[in-house]
């Protein structure tokens, strides 16, 4: 490409920024508007997770995972609570494995709903398919807040279950919810992913191909949207997943676009995936006997769950005591931002800030 | 369902080409020579063989006497995976080979790593402070950290 | 005519009478003359901004309401009934706020930027007729004027955004010049083509002309001309100057307090100055059922205006900036040439030559063949553009991952 | 077709804006606008006699100058500030002070008092949370034997300093008593909903009554 | 005939007055201040003057015509020149001929002004052409942009085409030279 | 004095920006100069048509020749035009000199070729 060279200029987007989801910040260089360099500074929401982790017990660190992403609390207590299980041989009840499921896909379509919303507030669309997006969003809190009482940090569920059966409210509203939400769904698909004008925007921008993907170490829609069929539900199965029947949505060349429609294509599968749930949920416990300090034998584990940003993982090393010796988080938010400097090397300003909101990064989860 | 590869398998791949690293193993890992971690994992990557194309994650251990760093390994294509192990002995100076060139997400990582558990690894062309700020003093991961 | 005046005759040389008379009563007997320019001037230029600040002032709460609405939302709605008290209420804080001004920034050229950008704004309305008359109604080159003023709105982003030694507001006010440059041209070809059928440049000439309104006559001329004022203006799709998510505000990024206030009074002041000038080359002005004044039509259809542009605003996204600057270069200024191209040849065939008048019937046929002319090059243009970015393959799973377990 | 996407876009907002039951659910905390029709429902009378009746009312109505009060729909599980505390179920063991992930219940008990629950217990001198830090987790609720600690379902608690945002005994023991329902699957059972009002004493949030006398003396009998 | 009206006011005077010492003080302003970037912006308001002049010389056209090329094009051309070369702070110097340049600038100025103070103009009123004529004339000149648009399609028509050609030119031009080769 | 002033404005515009064209280092302050310069001589030009009667208007007097009172607004656009495509061709020569020399400066660029 030729064109007018002009002195470059280093432009701070962030730590203050509309469009950086957060606190996050990124040090780039401009040729006019094309990116020629960039840099991203993490740690402005580091609160440090791993280590107040190994000075509380295993039942408290559910109310720290909250916090990590914050926008998906269900998704990170459920892979906690999975590798404490795990690590302690606990087993769950099946309806809370159902409870669990459920709030997990809610949770992942709240989570989707918030990404295409933001992704559409930064390509310029003046917040309208944001706040639809926000207006169905509210929906899931309102289940949320029926189930826990919280509506973002839920710290619902507890090694060996979940603390609270579901009342009855709370199963009418998802009904109502799970009739609608498909018709929703498909008008935000309608008013977003046909316009020429996000078409312009995201096709074939940022493109991050399957063989890179896979080197970078990114999950989630971001990897799916790379072609890559990998999906942990699917892979390895956890919980219930694999008396489930859902597809797994990947994209085409692994572009902005591709990215976007996958997460819209997940939130209807994960529709798909909850009205089964209904379906075969039985009646029973939900929550195993466990005790309050729970005493893991010496060891260590490492769990995964398919959280809505992409795989997320907890290796938790036991010495015998009420508190992990060592809690490490795979957090997928923090190496999906990998590839950053590939996908967005000699793009303009406008799609770095696209690119940037494709990834769907959580601030929590990166700095923890 | 993932299954978690057999260890003798990785021991005979490993051996086949470099032997003499595996320091012991047990049920679901293997400890390796630090020195050979990066040959070990471009063997554990070929497509040919065990194709380890995904790094889960690195983490790193601190046992007081010693740090372990574990490498999660995933084979995308084959469905199974593995946890390679390897210890640095020592507090102050601690240094091990990179594996950014085998697996570029290991960039993040292990920043992270070297500035929580202030392990170096050679051959990172950009290991800087990431969670915390240039001139932060000591690596809070590590369980002597006392903090301030 | 039997049309009910509300408003008097407001242009300059009524003013001017009536102040001359006033003055001669009182006794300036030499000197009424130059006095009363002076204070018909001094009174018109009150009037026109008073009412252009209240009129923007209204617009915002309009805006706010609307786009909530559009929104879903509920928009302004306590301050006063319905939120009108709203404006005033941002006013007032605006004013109150600390007037910061960053260390670095050029003080003097800091400063003027915002007057620099809304005074152009504030000139365009003197010439725009409202109902048969206007404050400068007899000034012969109009609609030249316009688009002259409306280029040294460039000029005042560029000391906005150059004043305040800002990233952002750099980015954003090169940006902006590129942009408000590029898209001068397809405004100009946009408005030739309505002048080569009004055959003047006075604006209440054109509305004169305007038997079959030119939206009507000619489509083409309308899109080129809408899509390049709403680049002037800079809204969405087009707002690159701003742009929030990503220059953070753009050139106003270090403005606040009463400079803000001002900047933000020139920004939503184009909307409505845009949609007069609208009216009054393509909607026919003022014309309208006798019942009501013109005053009411001219309003109307001002309103109609704004509420497209407030509904392209709340749906569409925006475009990148380099595709902004194609789409003046490649799409609307091609367009504004073959209308020009089109007008200019029905007009020499069509029109009178002794006379030199287009009568209705003439506009008719042309309107005629310029509607489907204009329907054909946009289902062309559209399958031509269209092709490359519609047609996507069905994805195929990459041959690296492969999710059931081995052996099966 | 090229272009049909960004119409049919604009068709969509436009049902949006069109269409009532659309639009976002919106409460206008802390009051509401009102309509002269809503007025007339809230004053149980019918619309017109309404109207003809209070022309004033109406037409500040009209112009929305009338408020009426709306709160926050909420569900009764809502776990928020204002924890309700039972002294007469307290036994002052601190499970609460112990679970609390953050450490910020103060605990500090005294020489021997009387339990209503129990019988014999521990007086309580101090009992702080500092609700400045609390992440309302509800751990310290979920901890509690004696159902003595509940959350609240309050919101409203902004102070000017920090200071006051610690809660001490005397507030906890003169505060409202109206517990949410979360993790008291007993008062879900009751139907009670503190959003409403509802105030539950002490006796009935308990999932065990206190045990008579002859029962007592039969329990350390056998024993 | 032609001085009726507007042109012989006292309020055009004194705007005339106002209009041409800002315009001079700014054309000043542009060859002394330091800030090249202000500089520039005193440009602009020397072409606003001009403007202004046009308008009190009844040329509204050559008005809006200097309003949309000198302002809107020009000097953002030149305010873009300046930015991409980002050597403000070297900014406006002169070199160190600057005070003979100045005597040699001095010297026409006065030169001129005498010369043109010492011309006997033959100014046009109504004793300079045909009685029949006057009214036609006093058309042409308050109305002149049919006839200006008329000659340039007519007379100056060969003109007008080269300016055409020349523009394209330029700009094909100045694409070639700034377009960086790879 | 009517015509005089606009003259004398016009020679003023004129020698500033003959000084400026002089003096300066910084090409672009020539250019601006330059301006300066084509400003002088439109305000003489249009001035010149407005006030002075064309020489082909007394020999013609018969002749439909009223349109040359306008010569002079004539010229000044086609020097409007030109000028705008010499500040287009000469910002992009400063520019092409910027880039090879890294300075804007006229004494800087003292060689044809580099």
């Amino acid at each position: 490409m030729t064109g007018i060279r002009t002195e470059p200029v280093t432009v701070n987007l962030g730590p203050q920024h509309p469009s950086t989801h957060g606190v996050f910040r990124l040090r780039v260089t401009f040729d006019g508007e094309e990116i020629i360099d960039l840099e991203p500074v993490f740690g402005y929401l580091h609160r440090g997770t791993e280590k107040l982790a190994e000075t509380r017990n295993y039942t408290q660190i559910v109310t720290l995972t909250d916090r990590m992403d914050y926008v998906a609390s269900m998704s990170n207590n459920l892979a906690y609570v999975r590798t404490v299980e795990k690590l302690s041989g606990i087993q769950v009840p099946e309806r809370a494995q159902y409870i669990r499921v459920i709030c997990a896909e809610l949770q992942r379509i709240a989570s989707h709903l918030m990404a295409t919303g933001f992704l559409l507030n930064d390509i310029g669309a003046l917040a309208t398919p944001l706040i639809y997006c926000f207006r169905e969003r509210e929906k899931i809190l309102d289940l949320f807040e029926m189930l826990c009482g919280a509506r973002i940090t839920l710290s619902y569920m507890r090694p060996g279950g979940i603390f609270q059966d579901a009342d009855s409210d709370f199963w009418n509203a998802l009904d109502i919810l799970i009739q609608e939400l498909p018709h929703y769904l498909d008008e935000l698909e309608a008013l977003i992913s046909k316009n020429e004008i996000v078409l312009a925007r995201t096709r074939s921008v940022g493109i991050l191909s399957d063989a890179d993907a896979i080197d970078y170490g990114v999950t989630g829609p971001i990897l799916r949207a790379s072609r890559v069929k990998w999906d942990l539900r699917k892979a390895n199965p956890y919980e219930i997943y694999n008396r489930l029947d859902f597809e797994i949505p990947i994209g085409v060349e692994g572009d902005t676009y591709d990215r976007f429609h996958v997460r819209l294509l997940e939130m209807q599968e994960s529709v798909k995936i909850i009205t089964q749930c209904i379906k075969q949920i039985e009646k029973g416990p939900i929550r195993a006997n466990t005790p309050y300090f729970i005493r893991p034998k010496p060891g260590e584990t490492y769990q995964s769950v398919e959280g809505p940003k992409g795989e997320l993982g907890f290796y938790l090393i036991s010495d015998g005591g009420v508190s992990p010796y060592r809690c490490k988080v795979r957090a997928p938010s923090f190496i999906n931002l990998t590839p950053l400097k590939k996908m967005m090397l000699g793009w303009k300003m406008g799609d770095l800030i696209t690119i940037l909101g494709s990834i769907d990064i959580v601030l929590g989860e990166v700095d923890r | 369902m993932t299954e978690i590869l057999d260890v003798s398998k990785i021991i005979n791949e490993i051996n086949k080409e470099l032997p003499n690293c595996i320091v012991k193993n047990n049920d679901d890992s293997v400890w390796i020579r630090p020195d050979d971690i990066k040959k070990v994992c471009s063997i554990l990557k070929n497509p040919q063989g065990l194709d380890f194309s995904f790094l889960t994650s690195i983490s790193a251990v601190d046992y007081i006497g010693y740090f372990e760093i574990v490498y999660h390994l995933t084979s995308m294509r084959n469905n199974y995976s593995a946890i390679i192990k390897t210890k640095c002995y020592g507090r102050k100076n601690l240094a091990l080979p990179s594996v950014i060139d085998i697996w570029k997400t290991a960039d993040l990582q292990e920043r992270e790593i070297w500035d929580l558990m202030g392990i170096q690894f050679q051959g990172h062309p950009n290991l800087k402070r990431i969670l915390l700020w240039e001139g932060f003093d000591g690596h809070p991961l590590r369980k002597d950290y006392l903090g301030n | 005519m039997t049309q009910i005046y509300f408003v008097q005759l407001i242009d300059f040389y009524s003013f001017y009478e009536m102040f001359y008379s006033i003055f001669q009563n009182l006794g300036f007997e030499k000197s009424s003359s130059w006095m009363s320019y002076i204070a018909a001037g001094g009174s018109l230029s009150f009037l026109a901004i008073n009412l252009l600040v209240l009129a923007t002032a209204f617009y915002t709460w309009f805006e706010r309401r609307t786009i909530a609405r559009f929104q879903v939302r509920r928009g302004p709605n306590r301050n006063g009934p319905f939120g009108l008290g709203q404006p005033f209420a941002d006013v007032i804080k605006l004013i109150m706020k600390e007037d910061t001004i960053p260390s670095e920034a050029d003080k003097p050229v800091f400063t003027i930027a915002p007057i620099a950008l809304l005074a152009p704004t504030l000139l365009i309305i003197t010439v725009i007729p409202i109902d048969d008359s206007s404050f400068l109604a007899t000034l012969n080159i109009g609609i030249l004027f316009i688009v002259g003023i409306t280029s040294v709105n460039s000029i005042a982003i560029f000391m906005a955004g150059w004043g305040s030694r800002n990233k952002y507001a750099i980015l954003g006010s090169m940006r902006g010049a590129a942009m408000l440059i590029s898209y001068e041209i397809p405004m100009a070809l946009g408005i030739t083509s309505v002048l080569l059928i009004a055959g003047s440049l006075a604006m209440s000439e054109i509305v004169a002309k305007q038997e079959i309104w030119f939206i009507a006559v000619m489509p083409m001329g309308f899109f080129v001309f809408m899509a390049s004022a709403t680049a002037e203006m800079s809204r969405t799709p087009f707002d690159q100057i701003e742009a929030e998510s990503e220059l953070g505000s753009g050139y106003n990024t270090e403005f606040s307090g009463i400079k803000f206030a001002i900047l933000f009074l020139a920004e939503f002041m184009a909307p409505i100055v845009t949609s007069a000038v609208v009216t009054t080359l393509f909607l026919g002005g003022s014309q309208g059922f006798n019942f009501l004044p013109g005053q009411f039509w001219f309003v109307l259809k001002m309103f109609v205006v704004i509420f497209a542009l407030l509904w392209i605003r709340s749906t569409w996204p925006r475009l990148r900036v380099d595709q902004i600057m194609g789409f003046a270069w490649k799409i609307l200024m091609e367009l504004g040439f073959v209308n020009i191209f089109l007008i200019a040849i029905e007009v020499a065939i069509l029109m009178d030559p002794v006379t030199g008048i287009l009568t209705s019937q003439d506009m008719l046929i042309m309107a005629g063949i310029n509607w489907v002319f204009t329907i054909i090059t946009l289902v062309f243009l559209a399958n031509f553009l269209g092709k490359r970015n519609y047609d996507r393959p069905d994805p195929v799973p990459s041959p690296l991952a492969n999710m059931e377990p081995k052996g099966e | 077709m090229y272009g049909l996407g960004l119409i049919k876009g604009l068709g969509i907002t436009m049902k949006n804006l069109v269409i009532p039951n659309r639009q976002f659910n919106i409460y206008q905390y802390p009051n509401k606008k009102v309509t002269p029709w809503d007025l007339a429902k809230i004053n149980s009378s019918k619309t017109f006699p309404f109207i003809a009746k209070n022309p004033i009312t109406t037409f500040k109505s009209l112009v929305g100058l009338v408020n009426v009060e709306e709160r926050l729909p909420q569900h009764p599980n809502f776990r928020g500030e204002e924890f309700a505390w039972y002294d007469n179920r307290c036994t002052g063991c601190a499970s609460c002070a112990k679970y609390c992930p953050l450490g910020i219940i103060k605990i500090v008990t005294g020489t021997s008092g009387v339990n209503s629950q129990e019988g014999q217990s521990y007086d309580l001198e101090v009992f702080d949370i500092d609700i400045g830090r609390c992440m309302f987790c509800g751990l310290c609720v979920e901890a509690c034997p004696y159902d003595a600690l509940h959350m609240g379902s309050g919101f409203e608690e902004a102070q000017y300093q920090r200071s006051n945002l610690v809660i001490d005994i005397n507030k906890l023991k003169s505060a409202e008593k109206k517990p949410s329902t979360w993790f008291r699957p007993q008062l879900v059972k009751q139907g009670h909903d503190p959003i409403t009002g509802d105030t539950a004493d002490w006796k009935k949030v308990g999932r065990h009554e206190k045990p008579s006398l002859d029962d007592q003396s039969e329990r350390w009998a056998k024993r | 005939m032609i001085s009726d009206g507007i042109a012989s006011s006292l309020a055009v005077e004194i705007s005339f007055w106002i209009i041409s010492i800002s315009t001079i003080f700014s054309a000043i302003a542009v060859v002394q201040i330091k800030d090249l970037f202000r500089a520039s912006l005193f440009l602009i308001l020397t072409f606003l003057g001009v403007a202004g002049l046009f308008i009190l010389l009844g040329a509204e056209f050559l008005a809006g015509i200097q309003l949309m090329i000198y302002v809107g094009a020009i000097s953002v051309l030149i305010i873009f020149a300046i930015l991409m070369t980002r050597e403000i702070e070297i900014s406006n110097q002169s070199h160190y001929m600057r005070i003979l340049v100045s005597m040699v600038a001095l010297g026409f100025m006065l030169l001129a002004i005498s010369l043109i103070t010492s011309t006997d103009w033959q100014l046009i009123d109504e004793r300079s052409f045909p009685q029949n004529q006057t009214d036609e004339i006093i058309n042409t000149v308050q109305n002149s942009i049919p006839t200006l648009s008329k000659m340039l399609l007519t007379e100056y028509v060969l003109a007008f085409e080269m300016v055409g050609v020349l523009l394209l030119a330029a700009v094909l031009g100045a694409l070639a030279l700034v377009r960086e080769k790879k | 004095m009517t015509l005089e002033r606009f003259l004398i404005i016009g020679a003023i515009l004129f020698s500033i920006g003959l000084y400026g064209v002089l003096s300066k280092k910084h090409s672009i302050a020539v250019l601006m100069s330059l301006e300066l310069m084509f400003n002088g001589i439109n305000v003489t030009a249009v001035a010149l048509s407005r006030y002075t009667v064309p020489y082909l208007l007394t020999t013609h007097s018969g002749e439909k020749v009223v349109q040359y009172l306008l010569t002079g607004q004539i010229f000044t656009i086609f020097i409007i035009t030109v000028a705008a495509a010499e500040v287009a061709l000469g910002l992009a020569i400063i520019i092409a000199i910027y880039r090879t020399h890294q300075s804007v400066l006229l004494t800087d660029s003292n060689q044809l070729k580099n």
